[in-house]
C-alpha cells in the first residue's frame, strides 16, 4: 500500500477518534453533538475510502442528516448536564481496563485481515440468477431478503414505539425564511436524487435505503420549513405509506410460497421486476418512517 | 392398563374426597346444607370404598392404578396392607373430624374455603397412603403441605400467620430435602413400586455414599413432618389453628405422613437388610429416642393446653420412628400399631381441648381446675386418651409400648427400654396433673352460665353434640383398640399382618 | 500494516470508546451517541473485513446496510424516548421526584 | 415447514392489517394466536412424524442464503409462544386493567409473536441480530404503553439492549471474518478454538446474557418488567428473555469448540447458582409486588443458566431437556403470576406487597393463581417446574462428585419458596385486609389462573415432551 | 364349670360402673358390694381357665391353685365388706360418684390381677388398681391428703414403669411366652429381678420402699385404707411370686439379702409404729411390718425351692389372715373417731388385733406356726429370736393401737354406730377366729398350734409385751416430742419433685437482630447495584470481557 494512502488512513483515523472523543467528552453538549455530526460525515468518507459507496451514501444521509436533526432537536429539550467531577482513580481504572480489553480485541481482530472469504465468489456466481447486477442489492433483496424484510419491520417498530410516547406538541419555531428558500430547491432535488439512487441500485451502489433516507431528509426539510401539510395517522394514506414496504414484501413472499416457488423465492424471470417493485415500496416506507421518526408529532403519530 | 374395578378403586378413594372438596370451594357461604351434604357424602363414600378395599386386601386382591408421569416413575396408586392401615385411619378420623368441624365452625366465616382445603388435605393424605412409589409419594407429600397451609392460617390472625410462616418454612424445606432424596434414588434406579424388602439391595456395594445421602435426605425431609428433633419447631406453633385442624394435623395428616413415609422408606424402599448393612438405623434410633425425651421435657414446661399437646405429639410420633429404626418385626408391629393408636388418642385430646376452649373458653392448663364437674364426658375422654399416651393399660398406648419395648429387647437395644420408661414417666408427669386438675381440683370461679347455645348442663348436653360425639367416638376407639387388641381387625392385628408380609414371617 | 488492519483496529477502538462512554457518562444524549460510536466501530470492523482482500465482500456490505437501518431506527427511537422522558421529568420535577 | 411459516405469518399479517385498517379489537389477535397455535401444533406433529425440516429461504442454499430449521424443539417453542400469546390475549381482551384498549397493544403483541417465531426458526447469526433488535424494540414499545412513568426504565432497557446488540454484532463480525459464513451448522463444522473465536463467542455471550437478563447482567430487568402493563410484563418475562437464551444455547452447544465449553460451562453454572440466590433474595426483600415477580424471573433464569452451564461442562445433552422444560414451565407460570399480580395490584390499588393482606378473601381466584404458579416456580409436584427440576437433578445426583451443584438447586428451591410464600402467607391475613378499590373481576382472575393450570397440566404431559425435547437436543 | 364365668369377675364391677353412672351414687351405693360376689363365688367353686384371644395378647384367666383361690376369696370378701362399710363412711363427703367410680375400677383391677394367668392381664389389673387407688387416697380435701396422694401417685407411676420394664425383660427372657405358668421355670436376669423387686416393692411397701404408706393411710377414708392395706399392697407380693421364677440361682443368691430386708421391715414397722400418735398411721406401720414377714416367706421360697409348696400355702394363709385382720382394724380405727364404741365393740376389735399378735385360737397363731416351720426349713434357727421380738413388738403395737383408739373416744357427742356399718365390720372382726374353723388348710395349722408348748411359745412374747405395756401405762411415760414429729424426707422430696416438674418455661432464645442496622446495610448494598443500571451493566460487560484473558 502506498505510503500516502496509509497517511490518509491514519489521518482519517486520528480525526475520527478526536471527533468521537469530542462527541463524548466535549465540554458542552452542543459541541458534542456537532462533533458527532462531523464524525458521521467523516465516517461516510471512510466508507467511501473502504470501497463501500452504498454505505457512504447512507451514512451521509443519516449520520449527518437525520441523526443530526434529531440530536439537535433533542438538545433543545435537555438541560446541559451538570459537570461531573471526574475521579482520578476511576479514570485510571477505566483506562487500564480499556487497554486490557483493547489488547484482547486487537489480538482477536488483527489476524482476521487474512481470512477466508467464500461468499463473494458465490455471490458473483449467483448474481445472474438474482435478477439484479449490483451484488449488494442482490444480497439485500434476494439472497438475504429475509433480513431486509425484518429490517423494515424494525423501522416500523421504531415508528410504533415513538407513537406510544405521545410526543408533546412542540412549539413550532418561527419559520426561518432562508431555510424555506433553500428547502424549496433542496427538496425536489432530494426527490430526484433519491429516485436516481433507487433506480441505480439495481446495478450500482445505491438502493432503497439510501433513496429513502434522502427522501426523508427532503421531507424533514420541507416539514421544518413548514411547507408540508400535516399528515395525520388517522389518514389511511400515511399508514399505507409506512406499511407498504413490508406489506408488499410479505405479499410477494407469501405469493411465492403459495404459487409453488417457495418462501421468498421470486419466479425466475420476474425477479428483477419484483425487486424493483419492492424497492420502490420500501423506499416510500423508509422515507415515510424515517421522516415520522425525526419530526413526527402528536398530530401525525397520536392515537 | 385395563380399567377393572380393582384398578380404579384406589383412584376412587382419592377422588371421593377430592371432588367434593373442589365442589365445596365453589359454594357460597350460606349454602350450609349443600356443603354439609357434600362433606358427608364424600366421607361415607370413602368409608364404603375403604371398607371394600379392606375386604379385598384381606383376601389378597391387588389394587393398582397407574398413569405415566416421569420417565422411570409412573404415578401409581396401590392398596396394600400398609397403605390401608393409614387410609383407614385417615378415613375414620376424617369422618369424626368432619362432624366435629361442622359443629366447631358453625356460623364462622369462610367455611367453604375451610372445608374445601379440609377435603383436599384428606385427599392428599389418602393419596400419600396409597402412593405406590416414591415419586407418587413425593407428589402427595407436597400437596399435603399446600393443602394444610390455608388451614393452619385459617384464623387469619397475626399469630396464625406467624405459625403459618413457620410451618411453611419447615415443611417446604423438608419437601425440598425429600425431593432431593427421591430424585437421588430415582437417578440410580428410577422409581419402581414399593415392595417388601426394598429394591436397593443390588446397589448396596456400588453406590454406598449415594444411598447414605439419599437416606439422610429422605429422613430429613420426612422428619420435618414427623417432627424429629431439630425439625420439630413448626408443630407447637401450628397449634394456633382451629381445633379440628390441629386434631387432623397432629393425629393424621401431617405428622403421620412423615412417620408413614419413614416406614415406607425403611421397609419398602431400602429394606431391612441394606439399612442395617449401611448402619443407618442407629442414628435414626438415636434421633427418635432423643426426640421422645425432648418432646416430653418441653411439654412439661408448657402452660397452654394445646401447646402441651403439641409437644406431646412431638414425643409420641417419634415412637413410630423408634419402632421402625429398631429394625425388628416386633418393634415394627409396635410402630405400625402406634401409628393408629397415637392418631386415635391424640385426635381425642385435641377434640377435648377444642371442646374446653369452645364451650368454656379454657385455653390454659391453669383454667382446667374442676372442669370434670362441668364437662364430665369430655374430661373422661380426655382422661382415657391421656392415660393412653402415658401407656397405661389397657388403653391403646400400652399395646404400642409393649411391642416397642419387646422389639427393643428382641433386637438387643435394651437402652431403648430406658427411653420408653423415661418417656412414660415424663408423660405421666405432664398428663397426670391435667387429670388431677380436671377431676380433683376446685374451680377458681364458677363456670360461665349458658351464655352460648353450646354451654348446657353437664352430661350429654355439656356441649354441642357434634363436638361431643366425635370425642367420645374416638376415645372409645382408643380404649377398644387396646382392650380388643387381639382381634384381627384391631390396629395391632392388622399391623401383625403387614409385618408378616413385610418380614416374610 | 495494511489499510484493512488499520481500520480493523480503529473499529475496535471506536467500539471500546463507545462502551467507555456508556459506563462513564450519565447524560442520555451522550449515551446514545456512545452507543452510536459502538455501532460505527462495529460497522467499521465489518467494512474493513469486507475490503481486506482487495475485492469487496458484498454480503458484509449488505449486512452493514441492514445494520445501519436498524441502528438508525433504534437511535431515533431512543432519542425520542429520551426527549419524552426528559419532558416528563421536567413536568414532575416540581413534585420532587428524582430518578437516576 | 409451511405450517411453521404460517404460524409466523398469521400474527405478523394480522398485526399489519390491524395497523393499516386501525382495527382495535383483541378478537383479531386472539384469532390469529389461535390459528398460529393450531399451525404450530400441526407443525409439531409434522416434525414428530417426519423429523427435522429445513428451509432455504428464497431457494438460496447456505452459505449464501438464510436457513430455517424446524426441529421438534423449535416446534414446541412455537406452540409455547402461540399458546402464551393466546392466553395473554384473552386476558388482555377481557380485563379492565390491561392497557390494551385504544392503544397499539394488539399490533405490537402480534409483532412480538412474529419476531419470536422468526427467532426460533432462524439459524443464521446475522438474522438473529435483526430479530433480537426486533424483540428489543417491540419490548420497549410495549413497556411504554403504561405511560410516562415507564419511560425511565424503558430508556435504560433500550440503551442496554442496543449496547448488547452491538456486542453481539461485533462477535458476529469476528466470526464472519474468521470463517466467512453465518450459518450455524456451517460454523459448527468449521469452528476452531483460537483467540478470535473465543473473543467472538465471549462478545456474543455478553450481549445475549444482557438481553436475556442473565445474572450479573440482569439489572435492567426488574424495573423494566415491573413498570410495564400487566399483559406486557407477562409476555416479556415469559417469552422475550427466552429468545436470546435460545441463541446462547445453540451457540454454545453447537458452535463452541469442546475445550472452551468446559470452562465456560463452569462459569455459566456458577452464575446460575448466584442468580438463583441473589434473585431469590432480592425478590424476598422487595416491597413491590411486580418487582418481586420480576426478580423471580431473574432467579428462575438461574436454573436455565445452571442447566446450560452443566450441559456444557459435562457434555450431557439430556440437560438441555431440563433447560427447555424450565423455560416452558417458567414461561407459563410467570404469565399467570404477572396477570394475577397485575390484576390484584390494579384492583387493590397499590403496588406494594403489603397491600395483598387478605387477598385470599377479596380476590381468591387471583391469589390462587399466584400461589399455583408460584408452586411451579418452586418446583412442587406435579407442576412443569417440578418436572424440569427433576430432569435437571437426575444427572446431578447420580455421581457424588456433582452433589454440590444439587445443593445449589436446593438452595434455589428454598429461595423461591421463600418469596412465593411471603406473598401467599400475607394474603391470608384476615385481620387487616386491604379493601379493594374496584369490584374484583372474577372472570379476569380465572383467566389469570388458566396458564397456571396449564403449567400444572404440563407435568402430566411431560413424558412426550421430554421425548421431543431430547430428540431435538440429542 | 364354664370358663366364660370368669368374665363375670371384671364384668360385675363394670356393670356396677354403668349402674352408678346411670342411677347416681345415692340410689345404688348400697348395692355396689354385690359386684364382688361373682369373684367370691368363683373362689369357692372355680371355673375352668379361660383364654381370651380377642383381648390383649395372651390374655388368660384362671384361679386353680390354693394361692389364687385364697387370694381371690379374701380380696373379694374384704372389698365387699369395705364397700358396704364405705357407704356410710363417705356419706357426708362431696364427690361420691367420683369416689365410687375409682373404687369400682380399683376393685376391678384388684380382682383381675388375682385371676390373671398371664402377664398382660396381671399388669392391666395391677395398673388399674394402682392408679385408681389414687382417687381413693385423694378423696378428702385439704393439703395433707393431696400431698399424700401425690406421693402415692408419684411412686405408683414409678413402680408401674419399673414393672413395665421388668415385665418386658421377663417376656423377652421367656422367649415371648406370656403365661405366668411358663415363667415359673424361666431363669431371670439380675436387671429383671431388680426392676421387679423394686417395682412391686413400691406397691407392697416393705422397707425401704414404704414411704408412701404412712402418709396415704391416714389420709384415705377408713374403708379405702382397709382395702389398700388389706388387699392392694399384697398385690405387690403376689406379683413377685408370679413374675419371678421358682428355682433360680440368682434369687437364691439374693435371698439372704431379701430375708434381711424382710426382717428389717418387720422390726422397723413395729418400731416406727410405736412412735405414732394416730391410729391409722400406726396401722400403716404395722402393715409395713407385716409385709416384711411376707417378704421373708418369699425369700424363703426362693432360697429353698423344695419349700415352695409349703410357702405357697403359708403365703395364702398369711395374706388372708393379715388382709382380713388389717381390714377390720382399719375400719375400727376409722370408726373410733366417728362413733361411740360400746364394750362389745372393744371386744370385737380386740380379736383382729390379738390375731395379728399371734394369739392362740386365732388365725394369727396358725400362720405363726407355719412361719416357724418355714424358718426351720430354711435352717435359720438364729433368726428365731427376731420372730420373738417381732411378735412381742406386734403385741405392743396392738396395745398402743387400742390405747390410741381409746384416746380418740374421749371427744364428746359421738353418735352410735350405724347399722349398715356394723355388719361388715363385725364380719371382718370375727374372721380371724371363725376362719380357722371354716377353712381346712387354716384349720389344720390352727389345730397344730394348740399343743401347750406351742401355746406357750406363742404366748410368752405377748405376755412380755403386755407387761411392758402395763409398765409404760403405769409409769405414764410419754413419747419424747422429738420422736413424735419425725421429719418425713419423702414428703419433702415429693413436693420438690412437683416444683421441679412445674419448672417455668425457658424463655425462647431469640437473637436480637438489629433490624435497623440490617435494613441500612441492605439498602446500601441495593444502591450499589441499582444506582446507574446502565453504567453498572457496562462495567460488568467490561469485566466479563476480561475473561478473554483466561482462555
Amino acid at each position: 500500500m502506498p505510503a500516502t494512502e496509509l497517511l490518509l488512513d491514519i489521518t482519517l483515523g486520528v480525526l475520527l477518534l478526536i471527533l468521537a472523543g469530542a462527541a463524548l467528552h466535549g465540554t458542552r453538549l452542543y459541541t458534542g453533538i456537532i462533533s458527532f455530526i462531523a464524525f458521521g460525515l467523516l465516517l461516510a468518507l471512510v466508507w467511501a475510502r473502504l470501497g463501500a459507496p452504498d454505505l457512504a451514501l447512507a451514512e451521509a444521509a443519516i449520520g449527518a442528516g437525520l441523526t443530526g436533526v434529531l440530536l439537535l432537536s433533542a438538545l433543545g429539550r435537555h438541560a446541559d448536564e451538570p459537570a461531573q467531577p471526574g475521579s482520578a482513580v476511576r479514570t485510571l481504572a477505566t483506562l487500564l481496563l480499556g487497554v486490557l480489553v483493547l489488547i484482547l480485541l486487537l489480538r482477536a481482530v488483527l489476524p482476521l485481515a487474512q481470512g477466508p472469504q467464500p461468499l463473494p465468489a458465490l455471490v458473483n456466481s449467483q448474481l445472474e440468477a438474482s435478477g439484479v447486477s449490483h451484488p449488494v442489492t442482490a444480497v439485500l433483496l434476494n439472497f438475504r431478503a429475509w433480513d431486509t424484510l425484518l429490517e423494515l419491520l424494525v423501522l416500523l417498530l421504531a415508528v410504533l414505539g415513538v407513537r406510544q410516547l405521545q410526543p408533546a406538541g412542540r412549539p413550532r419555531p418561527g419559520v426561518w425564511p432562508l431555510l424555506q428558500a433553500w428547502s424549496r430547491i433542496l427538496a425536489p432535488l432530494s426527490v430526484i436524487i433519491g429516485g436516481y439512487l433507487l433506480w441505480r441500485g439495481s446495478h450500482a451502489p445505491g438502493g432503497a435505503f439510501q433513496a429513502g433516507a434522502l427522501l426523508a431528509a427532503g421531507v424533514v426539510m420541507l416539514r421544518l420549513a413548514g411547507l408540508l401539510p400535516l399528515l395525520r395517522w388517522e389518514n389511511g394514506l400515511l399508514r399505507l405509506l409506512v406499511l407498504v414496504g413490508v406489506a408488499l414484501f410479505l405479499t410477494v413472499a407469501a405469493a411465492g410460497a403459495w404459487f409453488g416457488a417457495g418462501w421468498l423465492n421470486y419466479p425466475a424471470h420476474w425477479s428483477g421486476a419484483l425487486i424493483v417493485l419492492i424497492e420502490v415500496a420500501a423506499t416510500l416506507s423508509i422515507a415515510a418512517s424515517l421522516s415520522l421518526l425525526v419530526v413526527g408529532e402528536r398530530q401525525e403519530l397520536g392515537r | 392398563m385395563n380399567a377393572t374395578w380393582t384398578n380404579l378403586l384406589p383412584l376412587g378413594i382419592v377422588l371421593s374426597s377430592l371432588l367434593p372438596g373442589l365442589l365445596i370451594f365453589t359454594l357460597r357461604e350460606e349454602q350450609t346444607r349443600l356443603r354439609v351434604a357434600l362433606n358427608l357424602t364424600g366421607v361415607l363414600l370413602k368409608l364404603g370404598l375403604v371398607g371394600l378395599m379392606l375386604w379385598g386386601v384381606a383376601r389378597g386382591l391387588e389394587f393398582r392404578f397407574s398413569i405415566p408421569f416421569l420417565p422411570g416413575g409412573e404415578l401409581v396408586l396401590q392398596g396394600d396392607a400398609l397403605s390401608l392401615q393409614f387410609v383407614s385411619l385417615s378415613t375414620v378420623l376424617w369422618l369424626a373430624t368432619t362432624i366435629y368441624a361442622i359443629g366447631y365452625l358453625e356460623d364462622a366465616p369462610l367455611r367453604s374455603r375451610f372445608f374445601g382445603y379440609f377435603s383436599l388435605c384428606v385427599s392428599a393424605t389418602v393419596g400419600l397412603a396409597l402412593a405406590g412409589n416414591l415419586v407418587t409419594f413425593l407428589l402427595f407429600y407436597e400437596l399435603l403441605t399446600l393443602a394444610t397451609f390455608p388451614l393452619v392460617v385459617h384464623r387469619g390472625t397475626p399469630q396464625a400467620l406467624q405459625a403459618g410462616r413457620v410451618y411453611l418454612t419447615y415443611t417446604l424445606g423438608g419437601g425440598a430435602l425429600l425431593l432431593m432424596g427421591v430424585a437421588l434414588l430415582h437417578s440410580l434406579t428410577g422409581s419402581p413400586q414399593f415392595s417388601a424388602g426394598g429394591y436397593l439391595l443390588p446397589l448396596l456395594e456400588t453406590r454406598t455414599p449415594s444411598l447414605i445421602l439419599a437416606f439422610a435426605l429422605l429422613v430429613g425431609g420426612l422428619g420435618v413432618k414427623a417432627a424429629l428433633l431439630p425439625l420439630h419447631g413448626w408443630l407447637p406453633q401450628a397449634m394456633v389453628a382451629p381445633a379440628p385442624v390441629s386434631a387432623l394435623l397432629h393425629a393424621v395428616a401431617v405428622v403421620k405422613a412423615g412417620a408413614f413415609g419413614i416406614v415406607r422408606v425403611v421397609y419398602d424402599v431400602y429394606g431391612v437388610e441394606p439399612v442395617q448393612a449401611l448402619g443407618l438405623h442407629l442414628p435414626l434410633l438415636a434421633l427418635a429416642a432423643a426426640t421422645i425425651i425432648y418432646g416430653s421435657l418441653k411439654a412439661l414446661q408448657q402452660r397452654e393446653l394445646k401447646k402441651l399437646l403439641a409437644y406431646s405429639t412431638v414425643s409420641q410420633v417419634s415412637y413410630i420412628t423408634l419402632g421402625v429404626a429398631l429394625m425388628g418385626p416386633i418393634a415394627a408391629v409396635g410402630a405400625l400399631a402406634h401409628l393408629v393408636h397415637q392418631g386415635l388418642m391424640k385426635v381425642t385430646l385435641f377434640y377435648c381441648a377444642g371442646n374446653f376452649a369452645e364451650t368454656l373458653g379454657v385455653h390454659r392448663i391453669r383454667e382446667m381446675d374442676g372442669i370434670g364437674q362441668r364437662m364430665p364426658l369430655t374430661m373422661t375422654a380426655f382422661t382415657l386418651a391421656a392415660l393412653g399416651m402415658i401407656g397405661v393399660p389397657p388403653t391403646a398406648g400400652f399395646i404400642s409400648k409393649w411391642y416397642l419395648g419387646l422389639g427393643a429387647l428382641e433386637t438387643g437395644q435394651s437402652g431403648i427400654l430406658l427411653v420408653l420408661v423415661l418417656s412414660g414417666l415424663l408423660n405421666a408427669a405432664y398428663f397426670l396433673p391435667l387429670i388431677y386438675r380436671g377431676w380433683f381440683a376446685t374451680p377458681k370461679a364458677p363456670w360461665p352460665a349458658a351464655a352460648t347455645a353450646r354451654a348446657g348442663r353437664p352430661g350429654w348436653r355439656e356441649t354441642h353434640w357434634m363436638l361431643l360425639a366425635p370425642t367420645l367416638f374416638t376415645a372409645a376407639l382408643a380404649l377398644l383398640a387396646g382392650i380388643l387388641a387381639g382381634t384381627g381387625f384391631s390396629p395391632l392385628g392388622w399391623s401383625q399382618l403387614i409385618i408378616n408380609r413385610e418380614f416374610d414371617l | 500494516m495494511s489499510g484493512a488492519s488499520l481500520y480493523l483496529g480503529l473499529g475496535v477502538l471506536l467500539w471500546l470508546l463507545g462502551l467507555h462512554g456508556l459506563l462513564r457518562l450519565r447524560h442520555p444524549l451522550r449515551r446514545i451517541m456512545a452507543i452510536n460510536l459502538m455501532g460505527s466501530g462495529t460497522f467499521m470492523v465489518m467494512v474493513a473485513l469486507a475490503s481486506r482482500s482487495g475485492h469487496n465482500d458484498p454480503v458484509l456490505q449488505a449486512l452493514v446496510v441492514t445494520g445501519l437501518v436498524v441502528a438508525v431506527s433504534a437511535t431515533a427511537f431512543a432519542l425520542r424516548l429520551a426527549v419524552a422522558h426528559q419532558a416528563h421529568r421536567s413536568r414532575q420535577r416540581p413534585t420532587g421526584e428524582h430518578e437516576e | 415447514m409451511t405450517l411453521a411459516l404460517a404460524s409466523l405469518l398469521l400474527p405478523l399479517g394480522t398485526a399489519l392489517l390491524m395497523l393499516l385498517l386501525r382495527l382495535r379489537s383483541g378478537i383479531w389477535v386472539i384469532a390469529a394466536s389461535l390459528g398460529s397455535l393450531l399451525c404450530a401444533g400441526l407443525a409439531l406433529h409434522e416434525v414428530i412424524e417426519q423429523g427435522v425440516q429445513t428451509l432455504a429461504i428464497g431457494g438460496w442454499r447456505t452459505p449464501l442464503g438464510i436457513r430455517f430449521e424446524l426441529s421438534s424443539l423449535t416446534a414446541v417453542l412455537l406452540v409455547f409462544t402461540a399458546m402464551t400469546h393466546l392466553l395473554v390475549a384473552i386476558y388482555a381482551q377481557h380485563s379492565r386493567h390491561s392497557h390494551a384498549r385504544n392503544t397499539d397493544y394488539w399490533p405490537l403483541s402480534g409483532l412480538l409473536h412474529a419476531s419470536l417465531a422468526a427467532l426460533w426458526l432462524s439459524r443464521d447469526l446475522f438474522n438473529w441480530y435483526v430479530t433480537l433488535e426486533l424483540l428489543g424494540l417491540v419490548a420497549v414499545a410495549m413497556i411504554i404503553l403504561s405511560g410516562p412513568r415507564a419511560h425511565a426504565p424503558a430508556l435504560r432497557y433500550l440503551l442496554l439492549s442496543l449496547a448488547a446488540s452491538l456486542c453481539y454484532l461485533l462477535g458476529v463480525a469476528l466470526l464472519y471474518g474468521r470463517y466467512g459464513v453465518l450459518d450455524l451448522d456451517l460454523l459448527a463444522q468449521a469452528s476452531e478454538a483460537d483467540h478470535s473465536t473465543r473473543m467472538a463467542l465471549l462478545l456474543m455471550t455478553v450481549g445475549l446474557m444482557l438481553k436475556a437478563a442473565l445474572w450479573p447482567l440482569h439489572l435492567w430487568l426488574p424495573a423494566a418488567h415491573s413498570s410495564a402493563p400487566t399483559a406486557v410484563s407477562a409476555l416479556l418475562s415469559a417469552l422475550v428473555v427466552k429468545g436470546p437464551l435460545f441463541i446462547l444455547w445453540l451457540l454454545w452447544s453447537r458452535v463452541a469448540p469442546v475445550d472452551m465449553t468446559e470452562s465456560a460451562g463452569l462459569l455459566f453454572a456458577l452464575a446460575g447458582i448466584v442468580a438463583l440466590l441473589a434473585g431469590g433474595w432480592a425478590a424476598l426483600r422487595t416491597p413491590l409486588l411486580k418487582t418481586l415477580v420480576a426478580y423471580s424471573t431473574v432467579a428462575q433464569l438461574g436454573y436455565a443458566l445452571l442447566a446450560l452451564g452443566l450441559l456444557l461442562r459435562w457434555q450431557q445433552s439430556e440437560l438441555s431437556v431440563a433447560l427447555w422444560l424450565f423455560v416452558l414451565a417458567h414461561g407459563l407460570a410467570k404469565v399467570s403470576m404477572f396477570l394475577a399480580a397485575g390484576e390484584m395490584q390494579a384492583t387493590l390499588g397499590s403496588k406494594r406487597v403489603a397491600s395483598l393482606k387478605g387477598a385470599t378473601q377479596t380476590m381468591p381466584v387471583a391469589m390462587f393463581a399466584f400461589a399455583v404458579a408460584g408452586g411451579s416456580l418452586i418446583g412442587l409436584p406435579p407442576s412443569g417446574g417440578f418436572v424440569a427440576k427433576w430432569v435437571l437433578l437426575q444427572p446431578l445426583l447420580l455421581e457424588p462428585i456433582h452433589w454440590p451443584w444439587a445443593l445449589g438447586v436446593l438452595l434455589g428451591t428454598l429461595a423461591s419458596a421463600a418469596y412465593v410464600f411471603r406473598v401467599v402467607a400475607l394474603s391470608f391475613d384476615r385481620a387487616d385486609a386491604t379493601p379493594p378499590d374496584y369490584d374484583p373481576d372474577p372472570f379476569a382472575q380465572w383467566l389469570a389462573l388458566l396458564p397456571a393450570i396449564a403449567v400444572w397440566g404440563l407435568a402430566l404431559f411431560s413424558q412426550p415432551l421430554i421425548l421431543w425435547l431430547s430428540e431435538a437436543s440429542g | 364349670m364354664n370358663g366364660l364365668l370368669w368374665l363375670l369377675v371384671p364384668g360385675a364391677p363394670l356393670l356396677a360402673v354403668v349402674l352408678l353412672l346411670c342411677a347416681g351414687p345415692r340410689r345404688c351405693a348400697g348395692w355396689l358390694w354385690l359386684s364382688c360376689l361373682p369373684a367370691l363365688l368363683l373362689s369357692l367353686w372355680p371355673a375352668e381357665p379361660l383364654a381370651l384371644p380377642a383381648l390383649w395378647p395372651g390374655a388368660q384367666w384362671a384361679a386353680d391353685d390354693l394361692l389364687s383361690r385364697a387370694w381371690l376369696g379374701f380380696s373379694a370378701l374384704l372389698w365387699a365388706c369395705a364397700s358396704r362399710f364405705a357407704v356410710t363412711d363417705i356419706a357426708s363427703t362431696d364427690h361420691q360418684q367420683r369416689f365410687w367410680l375409682f373404687w369400682l375400677l380399683a376393685l376391678l383391677g384388684n380382682l383381675l390381677l388375682v385371676i390373671a394367668a398371664d402377664a398382660g392381664s396381671f399388669y392391666v389389673g395391677f395398673t388399674l388398681m394402682s392408679l385408681c387407688a389414687y382417687g381413693l387416697v385423694a378423696h378428702r380435701r385439704g393439703p395433707v391428703p393431696r400431698q399424700a396422694a401425690r406421693l402415692y401417685l408419684q411412686l405408683a407411676v414409678v413402680g408401674e414403669m419399673l414393672i413395665y420394664a421388668g415385665m418386658l425383660l421377663r417376656i423377652h427372657e421367656a422367649g415371648g411366652a406370656l403365661a405366668l405358668e411358663a415363667w415359673r421355670d424361666t431363669p431371670t436376669g439380675a436387671w429383671t429381678a431388680a426392676l421387679l423387686l423394686v417395682g412391686f416393692g413400691l406397691k407392697a411397701g416393705f422397707w425401704p420402699l414404704h414411704v408412701w404408706l404412712p402418709l396415704a393411710h391416714p389420709a384415705a377414708p377408713a374403708a379405702a385404707s382397709a382395702v389398700l392395706s388389706g388387699a392392694m399392697i399384697k398385690a405387690g407380693i403376689l406379683g413377685l411370686w408370679h413374675f419371678l421364677p421358682a428355682d433360680d440361682a440368682l434369687l437364691q443368691h439374693w435371698s439372704a439379702w431379701l430375708l434381711a430386708v424382710g426382717a428389717i421391715s418387720a422390726l422397723y414397722g413395729v418400731a416406727l409404729g410405736l412412735l405414732q400418735t394416730r391410729s391409722k398411721a400406726l396401722l400403716a406401720y404395722s402393715s409395713i411390718s407385716q409385709v416384711g414377714y411376707l417378704l421373708v416367706i418369699l425369700a424363703l421360697a426362693w432360697q429353698q425351692p423344695a419349700y415352695r409348696e409349703a410357702a405357697a400355702t403359708l403365703l395364702a394363709l398369711y395374706a388372708v389372715h393379715h388382709g382380713l385382720a388389717k381390714g377390720a382394724l382399719f375400719m375400727g380405727a376409722g370408726l373410733s373417731t366417728r362413733v361411740r364404741f360400746q364394750t362389745w365393740h372393744w371386744l370385737c376389735l380386740a380379736l383382729p388385733a390379738l390375731a395379728l399378735a399371734g394369739l392362740p385360737l386365732t388365725s394369727g397363731a396358725a400362720v405363726k406356726l407355719l412361719f416357724k416351720e418355714g424358718i426351720d426349713a430354711g435352717n435359720l434357727a438364729g433368726w428365731m429370736f427376731l420372730l420373738v421380738i417381732g411378735s412381742a413388738g406386734t403385741m405392743l403395737l396392738m396395745l398402743r393401737l387400742l390405747w390410741l383408739m381409746r384416746a380418740s373416744q374421749r371427744q364428746a357427742n359421738l353418735p352410735p354406730m350405724a347399722g349398715s356399718q356394723r355388719l361388715p365390720w363385725l364380719l371382718l372382726c370375727l374372721m380371724p377366729v371363725l376362719l380357722p374353723w371354716l377353712w381346712s388348710p387354716l384349720r389344720q395349722a390352727m389345730l397344730d398350734s394348740l399343743p401347750l408348748y406351742a401355746i406357750w411359745a406363742a404366748l410368752w412374747p405377748a405376755l412380755l409385751a403386755l407387761a411392758i405395756g402395763l409398765l409404760v401405762w403405769k409409769q405414764g411415760w410419754q413419747l419424747p416430742p422429738r420422736l413424735r414429729q419425725l421429719p418425713n424426707p419423702a414428703r419433702v422430696a415429693s413436693v420438690r419433685l412437683m416444683h421441679l416438674l412445674h419448672w417455668p418455661p425457658v424463655p425462647a432464645l431469640r437473637k436480637p437482630l438489629d433490624e435497623r442496622l440490617w435494613r441500612h446495610s441492605e439498602r446500601r448494598w441495593n444502591r450499589l447495584w441499582q444506582v446507574g443500571t446502565v453504567a453498572t451493566s457496562a462495567w460488568i460487560i467490561v469485566l466479563l470481557l476480561m475473561l478473554g484473558w483466561l482462555g
